[in-house]
């Protein structure tokens, strides 16, 4: 088993309406400085053999992400083992 | 004595208004509460309105839990003040742990809105004594995360102590474990429902009266209790 | 461009005669470039060149289709209930002594082909703030549909992002979704059409206009900060000739933000009804280029605005990006000096942000400034009366006849039992009549706890007054494959199937909007089919005696070079005294007796 | 300015039905060999000043995971200078 991790993330210049309603209710929590918060999506794709970059940037580009609004990356993550991590 | 229902209003509250018609219809009086104002002007139960709280963004009622109002409405709920959190108030009692679970996107990933045919599996709340057990009513379901999630304790907990409120029925609109459609905190009082109350208390309007049932429980347990 | 600003400035175009303009790109004619400069008396700044571009285009001047709009009110009937028509944000009609509605049906086509989603919200979005705009309480919509073939790769993508976006938005704003249609035909394959109509209610004494009067009032922006939303052309363009390392290629789509428009309704609601404000416009597509414009032509005045007050999600941008920003979710307003605060406090208490950007000023020039340096001067009126206006070339399309002589009749009749049932069959599956619940049940219908009829009745009925039961209808309705055959019966047929529809919910038919999306008017076949549709309308009118109080034109709706069937979307207003004794479709009870009127 | 990245993925036991929808789309793309997709949300929060981590997680626990239905990891992330990146 593989993973792929592809993050989308809108545009910087594109309108984030919820990284801006979360940024906005950070001071009522006693958070003031965060100068701001951009919220986007984080994609796992497990593959069944070897990870497929190639593959994953397919799918990324044709399923996972607008284009016209979205820009993404892609990486091979290591696999944690089980019960590891946080 | 008139009983007086507070209906909080959120940035992006949208049912609040036909919360407090469904209030007045049965003869309370309804009162607005501002999410930003942390008096509660001594309202004898609280309704959290559906809506889009914030946009519904991050997760729907995540941000409006942090609001001033909620903070009193949390502590006045420990203390047995009947509060319904209907659709997004259901999702902000979740997020704010007044109940257990969370509310996801629905299964089918739409936003879904039906007349919806729900049993009545407790009447021993503030906000179902009216009910007959085992009740089937029509009420309207429209959400996009309506999806009662919880984890197998919670839920064993929740069956096994009675806490599972209305179930769907003749099909589950989007996904709930256990096709839960309300439930309520041990003691009864907090009342989270996905489904709209409010959209059934009048013939023109609704695909039934069923909703008016929950409004006047909350008034006849307010008059048992004092 | 001044080497000491790095922006074109007034001064510098005086000095530059000759500097040379992409105007061209930007859509201008050469006569039209002419014109500006005659107006201006030198060559216009890159910023006025991108007002100019923007205020006389197609979608903003009505170039093509204004000498057939006029028919509208010329041919209709005198009606004292009509409190506003064409030419403000949305025709108001009087239903009672005290309350008024006004509504309206635009499109937002393009966009949605591009990101159905995002082009469709803010298609909601849009038609929203023209309703606010002139003092109402939205309070329901509606959003006739064309796309493709239904099982087109084309339409799999389109079709659920458009119905998403619809739902999206004006569910989140808390309007019920109370009709529309949904219809599928390759000639929309590229060109789907997305048009979203708002209703809104007002006390009659509410009522806003876009007025800036009163030299010393300061100008207001209200809700989103500025963006570069759906500025690829203009800006681009506009900046082509002064930027040598060439332009970085802008998005050209607008994101909508529900949430804040929810808080941008409540805000303005609130400032109207404590009367803390003198004007107000909505920004639509074309942002503050055109509210600033029209604000101060309508009233004869100028305005000075200092244009880096201007709150921005980017601090990069350039004046004419700032101008020409289609950003959602703002509001200009025009406001007393000494209600400033006030409305400053209303503003903060919902959340948004509200900006004083400048002020009314006698003399009627709109001088906007930029970092001190005046980057736009000019008559505000030029910019939106003064745009120019054609009497396109128009032709029969060459194969109506053609079209017109394969009649239905030649058709072969079912004949058999097997046959009968066969083609019930395929009409009862065929995309265009199945059901639509998939579509509706994505809508919220019961918010705001005024519906009284919603799909799939004949027409949308809400609750208007809840001690009186006074309501209204509404419907929507478009029949292209007639139109494409008859364009001026089409547009009839369309208007007295959406006046049938109100009236057999129980409603009396009272005003009419329309969306006309056709293909485009330099075609001279399309701007033939466009002046019949307008001219069948106008006396379809004429005859019921109702009147058109507004509506949009929507051009250029092609795949390559094939134009769309000519799609004009008539709809139309009713008011029931009592909602008690709407007429919904279902047959009511047992022993009913079933009559068929008419033919 | 610095920036901390908080993930926040639906616990493994909780259906995450927009990374089946994405899966379930897949073989139509002509991709057998992925196993399972999920779908969480990258959180790009922007410090005015130095990356405050602690900060960050005491912002992820109250506001941006949901601990009955996520979980959440968080790094500090070196800002790109501007212009460059993907
Ligand atoms: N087909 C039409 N029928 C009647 N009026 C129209 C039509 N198209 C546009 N109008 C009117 O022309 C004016 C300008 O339209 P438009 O540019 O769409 O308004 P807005 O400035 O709100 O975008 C509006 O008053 C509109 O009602």
């Amino acid at each position: 088993m593989a993973r792929v991790v592809v993050d989308v993330m809108l545009k910087p210049e594109i309108l984030d309406p919820q990284g801006q309603a979360v940024a906005n209710a950070l001071p009522r929590l006693g958070v003031a400085d965060v100068a701001s918060v951009r919220i986007g999506k984080r994609i796992e794709i497990e593959f069944a053999g070897a990870a497929d970059l190639d593959r994953a940037r397919e799918i990324a580009d044709k399923l996972l992400a607008n284009p016209v609004i979205e820009d993404f990356t892609l990486r091979v993550e290591e696999t944690p083992a089980e019960g590891e991590g946080q | 004595m008139t009983a007086r229902i507070g209906v909080v209003t959120f940035p992006g509250s949208l049912d609040d208004r036909d919360a407090a018609r469904a209030v007045h219809l049965t003869g309370a009086a309804p009162i607005s509460l501002w999410h930003a104002d942390s008096e509660l002007y001594g309202v004898d139960a609280v309704i959290l309105p559906g809506g889009f709280s914030y946009g519904d963004y991050l997760r729907a009622g995540a941000i409006a839990r942090f609001s001033a109002v909620m903070e009193s409405i949390i502590k006045a709920a420990g203390d047995g003040l009947p509060v319904l959190g209907i659709c997004n108030g259901f999702q902000v009692l979740c997020e704010a742990h007044l109940l257990p679970g969370a509310l996801t996107r629905n299964q089918h990933l739409h936003f879904r809105n039906r007349d919806q045919a729900l049993r009545v599996e407790s009447t021993a709340t503030a906000w179902t004594g009216g009910f007959q057990h085992g009740q089937e009513i029509v009420i309207p379901v429209k959400n996009g995360e309506g999806c009662y999630m919880a984890d197998e304790r919670t839920l064993e907990e929740l069956e096994g102590e009675g806490r599972v409120v209305a179930r769907y029925i003749r099909g589950n609109p989007n996904g709930s474990l256990h096709d839960i459609a309300a439930i309520t905190n041990a003691a009864g009082n907090v009342v989270g429902i996905m489904p709209h109350p409010e959209h059934a208390v009048e013939v023109l309007t609704g695909p039934s009266i069923d909703g008016l049932g929950i409004f006047t429980s909350v008034l006849a347990h307010l008059g048992a209790r004092v | 461009m001044t080497a000491t600003t790095g922006f074109d400035t007034v001064s510098h175009a005086a000095e530059t005669p000759d500097e040379e303009q992409p105007y061209e790109e930007l859509g201008l004619r050469d006569d039209e470039y002419e014109r500006i400069r005659q107006i201006l008396g030198r060559r216009p700044t890159s910023s006025e060149l991108a007002m100019y571009s923007i205020m006389w285009s197609e979608h903003c001047s009505y170039k093509s289709s204004k000498v057939h709009l006029r028919q509208f009110s010329e041919k209709a009937p005198k009606s004292d209930l009509m409190l506003a028509g064409i030419g403000e944000n949305a025709g108001v009609i009087r239903i009672s002594d005290d309350i008024a509605v006004t509504f309206k049906v635009e499109s937002h086509n393009h966009p949605s082909f591009v990101e159905p989603y995002q082009g469709a919200a803010t298609g909601v979005g849009g038609i929203v703030r023209d309703i606010l705009a002139m003092g109402a309480r939205p309070v329901a919509v509606m959003d006739p549909l064309r796309f493709g073939a239904a099982d087109h790769e084309d339409t799999k993508r389109v079709l659920p992002g458009v119905v998403a976006g619809v739902g999206g938005y004006g569910n989140c704003l808390g309007l019920p979704n109370i009709g529309g249609e949904v219809v599928f035909d390759p000639c929309y394959q590229g060109n789907p059409l997305v048009n979203a109509l708002c209703v809104g209610v007002l006390p009659v004494n509410r009522l806003q206009n876009k007025e800036a009067h009163g030299p010393g009032n300061v100008v207001v922006l209200l809700g989103a900060k500025t963006g570069r939303d759906g500025i690829g052309g203009v800006s681009v363009l506009a900046s082509a000739t002064f930027n040598s390392d060439g332009p970085a290629r802008r998005p050209s789509v607008q994101v909508g933000d529900p949430f804040i428009e929810k808080l941008l309704i409540e805000s303005c609601l609130e400032l109207y009804e404590r009367e803390l404000i003198v004007g107000v416009q909505d920004l639509g597509g074309a942002g503050l280029t055109c509210a600033l414009t029209e604000t101060s032509a309508s009233a004869g005045t100028g305005m000075d605005i200092n244009l880096n007050l201007v709150p921005l999600r980017e601090a990069s941008m350039d004046p004419q990006e700032v101008l020409a920003s289609e950003s959602q979710e703002r509001m200009l307003l025009i406001v007393e000096p000494g209600k400033l605060d006030e409305v400053l406090r209303v503003a903060e208490r919902w959340g948004v942000i509200a900006t004083a950007i400048g002020q009314v000023t006698e003399g009627g020039r709109l001088v906007i400034s930029w970092h001190g340096e005046v980057v736009v001067d000019v008559p505000p009126g030029s910019l939106v009366d003064d745009g120019p206006v054609y009497a396109r070339p128009m032709r029969e399309p060459a194969d109506l006849i053609l079209l017109q002589a394969d009649r239905a009749e030649t058709l072969p009749r079912p004949r058999s039992g097997v046959e009968l049932r066969e083609t019930l069959l395929r009409l009862a599956a065929s995309p265009n009549l199945c059901d639509k619940s998939w579509v509706t049940e994505q809508y919220d219908r019961y918010v705001q706890g005024n519906t009284i009829l919603a799909q799939p009745e004949n027409s949308g009925v809400i609750r208007i007054d809840e001690q009186t039961g006074l309501g209204i209808a509404l419907s929507v309705d478009g029949n292209a494959r007639y139109a494409r055959l008859d364009p001026y019966n089409g547009a009839k047929l369309a208007l007295a199937e959406s006046y049938r529809n109100v009236a057999a919910s129980g409603a009396t038919p009272l005003a009419v909007t329309n969306c006309l999306n056709f293909g485009s008017p330099e075609d001279p076949q399309v701007m033939w089919q466009f002046a019949e549709a307008v001219r069948g309308l106008a006396d379809g009118c004429a005859e019921l005696g109702i009147p058109v109080t507004g509506g949009n034109v929507s051009f250029y709706n092609s795949t390559g070079p094939q134009a769309i069937h000519p799609t004009p979307v008539v709809g139309v207003l009713g008011v029931i005294s009592n909602v008690g004794t709407r007429v919904p479709m279902g047959f009511g009870g047992d022993s009913d007796v079933i009559v068929l009127l008419g033919e």
